[in-house]
């Protein structure tokens, strides 16, 4: 079976397998659960200044397996109260990202201090939520506004900076790249992609907010997309997530140019038992295909020639 | 699965509790629940008080905002459902003592009702804090069950709280399993009156929701999701938790005392 | 039976279903077979200034019922062959759109010019081929740059222009609102997301050109968004499309504020009786919703009361 | 369907022209196309020259490029296979008349045994340039088929053209269709030739092909995609595009003649 340990930055992970942030992120125990179900390691919910109820329901809408529609409107206790959720986790033994969202670089430098205080690995700057008016997208499709984030939070905290970039962008390769300037540790993609849904018998969108963000196998390749050319532009470790629920989801995320890996909407469709089956899964995979070390696939699938005239 | 459908009837069962009908094809146990999606306004679990057959129902008390408007729900109204999620309860006991505090005989009835339906020997302890609010007592009655009650100012049965009359209903006879649904403490007493007797408790436990799909954390419940793992939830699960009888979560993730 | 009938600009259309582009649409007789299924009108294969081969095969990937990939690389006859195709198609009775792509606004004026020689009742732009260097999204991802190719086609023909815009944009809606102040008679969206696939057991794209661009249901959700934003953006009409493969999808991007639809993926996965199916079902679903006409339907979901925080 | 296998088997069958065979386990019927990826080179549609049981396989003939490529392919290579797609040939005839030209015995030898297994009598006329190239003769001769040789340049058989031996066999005997699959000029002949008798005609036809899903509009003929409403046609159906021996489109669509 293959070596399935990783390197992403200075945070040694022992399985690429991150708990995506906004997924089973808001508890303590429910990040240590994660984590005793075999994540690599656990992104929290983005937490920021204060407590945020977010939007009424209807927050969720499915589409068979393949789909998953939301606008939690990101919900969560405030960094206040924050910390002790975080505690429970490092205490299960976890390895800890820390995410936070916020209107400006300066609060994300604040917000980043705190987090980074609490113990986290690493930090997880959401400059991507498609539906939170004055945050996520808002901030985070300028190269000039991501790269002066980035650099304010990186100035601010010791621990690796992780810049989670929109796919809702003409050029996320561009905005990775800011970040990298910026002095990120790593990017993440993909955040959801904007979507609706509409109930026709009511006249009106299913979810209370309106729009929200699609997410599940359906966004699968759109974030290959983004992950593969982030990948031509940028040397930081990227960590590809989007629609990954199976063992060749997530190869095909590494052969593209992810380093690390995180799982939301699979935990939903199938259960926290998705991370033994990927990373079982994936051991196996790799072993066949003669890739002693998952590292060692990292971005395999760019250095296959391409036709002529493609 | 989620459908709109029109309210095809609506009873009010006390003064602040209304049974909602409505056509809802997909099978459902005693114990689930589903979202009830008012649209314009917001969406609330809700246990099925009625499972059978393809006519569901939900029987809702007035609490906040959007249950006190779901009592005004005239039938013809549009409403959302989404579900049935989560688990139910264990119907194989042969001697069940249910004890409902409460809207807590929601979901309980159609648990009571499967459960003499397969032969089983049902006694209900029915709690409320006056007799008009004495939810499903007459449906319990129907079934054959015997039902004992207590309401906090006397006006029928035992003056005091149900758990009183649990405890008493423990000591006098053997039962394989407790069911129970009320307020936390309420069920935190079932539970320690049923402890010295070996007696099983299930809980139907309550916590704010979201998704429903076991993702948003909203209903976490120490490293259980109420409404992925539960509603239902043994005492010796909820032992395992920090949280039962302690606090909740309200909206925003935060933890709020009882 | 409600009335389905349509303007879209000064065009009347029988239905709203147009074929999309790039869909049936190389040839005059497979458009004429589009409109003998029932469509409500046709839009040719995007013509360019000489002969496009294409990229080499693999040119498509699906993904169960729910997504396609593909990069087709725009061949097309060029607009020197085209018009015999056209002439097919009108000769068959067919409301025609023609489609054209160039990577300038001098370029698209004198494509478009030629295609409205052709007597196509309108033109359609596509400013959102996301896979075609030096077109299509390339040009199209900046408002100055596709109102500048709007004005220079709306200054050169007498048919209405509608403007094709891209969904791999921050704002697809200030996109739409600069086709507007270019002139256009309507916009349509979507075109498809940027997208891949990757296959680990050669460890290379499945599509010879890599990068490609995701339809069918899976993008549903993006279509409707990008509808709904430039409702709230923009006065002419919308042309709602992605994923529209059953009467109540296409109820939804009316609703969200399209008058008109077009339907391509559905083709594949369901076969050119999908116009029939659309047809008869949306008059009979508006029917039982109370909705007399179509166009009555056109942004409903729009006039829904949010909830309060939402 | 898509898989990437590796091919398991190659067979030299002419000079120029090769079978290889591969494991993929859908259900196929002769007629059937598949679309043969070869990495970091092309996908071209093939027919499958050998339908039933989990190892299929696809005849090619050296043309182009990548059909030279396909030659040199060495077993063990991976390869990528989707399909099968299109229609396949009513085996239901009694006497069928099978004319082949080229390549074309590739998609008429697994049709050919089907039929003999259903206890078809098959006589087929088999064209190539030079004897060598003759495809499947002895696939044909083994199926205990009639079988009648054509060569360009007499080297075996009748010296000329196989509509010329076809049109001889439609006038000794009768049949009640005939398959044929080869250039269009010589499809052409062959439906002349069974016209006067009243023998329906079923062609199996190439254009260019992308998507293979009927969508693209790479493989339009008249009316219809070749890959979707064929790849086997009726002489009627051909009749009614103005394409048929007359033009196909190359890759950018651009009509070119034949
Ligand atoms: C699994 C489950 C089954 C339930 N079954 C029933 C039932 O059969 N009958 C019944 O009357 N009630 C039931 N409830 C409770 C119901 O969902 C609402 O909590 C209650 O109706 C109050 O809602 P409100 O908006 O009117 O009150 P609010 O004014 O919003 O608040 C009153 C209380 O309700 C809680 N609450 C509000 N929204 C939610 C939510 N989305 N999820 C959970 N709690 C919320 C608040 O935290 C607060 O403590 C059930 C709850 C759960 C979790
Ligand atoms: C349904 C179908 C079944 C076929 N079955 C067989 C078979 O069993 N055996 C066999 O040897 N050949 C078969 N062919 C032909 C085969 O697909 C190729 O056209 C042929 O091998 C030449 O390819 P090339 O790239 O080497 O030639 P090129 O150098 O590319 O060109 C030679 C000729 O092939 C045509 N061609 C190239 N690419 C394609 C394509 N993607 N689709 C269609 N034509 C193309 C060109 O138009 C040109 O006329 C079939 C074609 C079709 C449409
Ligand atoms: C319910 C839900 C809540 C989410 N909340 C957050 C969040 O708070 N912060 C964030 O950066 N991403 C959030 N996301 C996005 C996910 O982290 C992830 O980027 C996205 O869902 C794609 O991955 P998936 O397809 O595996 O879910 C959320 C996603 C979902 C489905
Ligand atoms: C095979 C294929 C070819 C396409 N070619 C074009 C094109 O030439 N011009 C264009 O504007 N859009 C093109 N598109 C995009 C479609 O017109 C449409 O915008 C998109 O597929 C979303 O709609 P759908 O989900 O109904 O397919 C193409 C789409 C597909 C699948
Ligand atoms: S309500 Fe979202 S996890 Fe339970
Ligand atoms: S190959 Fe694309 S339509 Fe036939």
């Amino acid at each position: 079976m293959s070596d399935l340990s990783v390197r992403l930055s200075s945070v040694p992970l022992r399985n690429p397998f991150l708990l995506a942030s906004g997924i089973w992120g808001e508890s303590g125990e429910s990040l240590a659960a994660a984590w005793r179900a075999g994540a690599g390691g656990v992104v929290t919910k983005s937490i920021g200044a204060g407590p945020r109820p977010g939007y009424p329901n209807p927050t969720v809408e499915t589409y068979g397996d393949w789909g998953m529609l939301n606008a939690m409107g990101l919900p969560n206790p405030g960094i206040d109260e924050y910390p002790k959720e975080v505690a429970i986790a490092l205490g299960a033994g976890a390895t800890v990202v820390g995410s936070v969202f916020a209107g400006d670089a300066a609060e994300f430098a604040r917000l980043g201090e705190r987090m980074a205080a609490t113990g986290v690995h690493a930090l997880e700057l959401n400059l991507s939520c498609p539906h939170a008016e004055g945050f996520g997208t808002e901030v985070g499709s300028e190269p000039a506004a991501v790269e002066e984030i980035v650099r304010a939070v990186v100035r601010a905290v010791r621990v690796p900076v992780i810049a989670k970039i929109t796919p809702n962008a003409a050029d996320p390769g561009g905005l990775a790249a800011a970040a990298e300037r910026g002095g990120a540790a790593a990017v993440s993609a993909i955040n959801t992609l904007r979507a609706l849904a509409v109930d026709v018998r009511l006249r009106r969108p299913v979810l209370a907010h309106g729009l929200g963000g699609l997410s599940g196998p359906a966004v699968k390749p759109v974030g290959l997309a983004c992950v593969w050319q982030m990948y031509e532009r940028i040397r930081v470790p990227i960590v590809g997530m989007g629609g990954i629920s199976t063992p060749d989801d997530a190869l095909e995320y590494v052969m593209a140019g992810a380093r690390a890996l995180e799982v939301g909407t699979a935990i939903a469709f199938r259960g926290v038992g998705v991370f033994r089956e990927l990373t079982d899964g994936l051991a196996r995979r790799l072993d066949e295909l003669g890739f002693a070390r998952l590292e060692d696939a990292v971005g395999a699938a760019h250095r296959a020639a391409r036709p002529a005239g493609a | 699965m989620r459908s709109v459908v029109a309210v095809s009837g609506r009873v009010e069962e006390t003064p602040s509790t209304v049974t909602l009908r409505f056509p809802f094809a997909a099978a459902a146990d005693p114990g689930q629940f589903v979202m009830l999606w008012i649209p314009g306004d917001d969406e609330l679990p809700m246990s099925l008080s009625y499972t059978d057959g393809p006519s569901k129902g939900v029987t809702v008390k007035a609490m906040g905002s959007t249950s006190r408007r779901v009592l005004d729900i005239a039938p013809g109204t549009a409403i959302g459902i989404r579900g049935p999620y989560g688990n139910a309860f264990d119907l194989s006991p042969r001697r069940v003592l249910i004890v409902a505090g409460g809207s807590g005989a929601a979901v309980l009835a159609p648990a009571a009702d499967r459960a003499r339906a397969l032969g089983a020997e049902v006694t209900v302890a029915l709690g409320a804090t006056r007799a008009p609010e004495l939810l499903f007592r007459d449906r319990f009655r129907a079934m054959d069950a015997r039902v004992e009650v207590a309401t906090d100012d006397g006006s029928e049965g035992a003056k005091g709280f149900v758990t009183a009359v649990a405890a008493r209903l423990l000591g006098e006879s053997p039962f394989d399993a407790v069911w129970t649904c009320g307020p936390e403490v309420m069920m935190r007493k079932v539970i320690e009156a049923a402890r010295p007797r070996g007696v099983p408790v299930f809980c139907s436990v309550e916590r704010h929701m979201k998704c429903a799909l076991g993702m948003c954390d909203a209903c976490a419940l120490g490293p259980y999701h109420v409404c992925e793992d539960g509603p239902v939830f043994s005492a010796e699960h909820l032992a395992r938790t920090p949280d039962f009888g302690v606090f909740h979560r309200d909206s925003s993730g935060r933890r709020v005392p009882f």
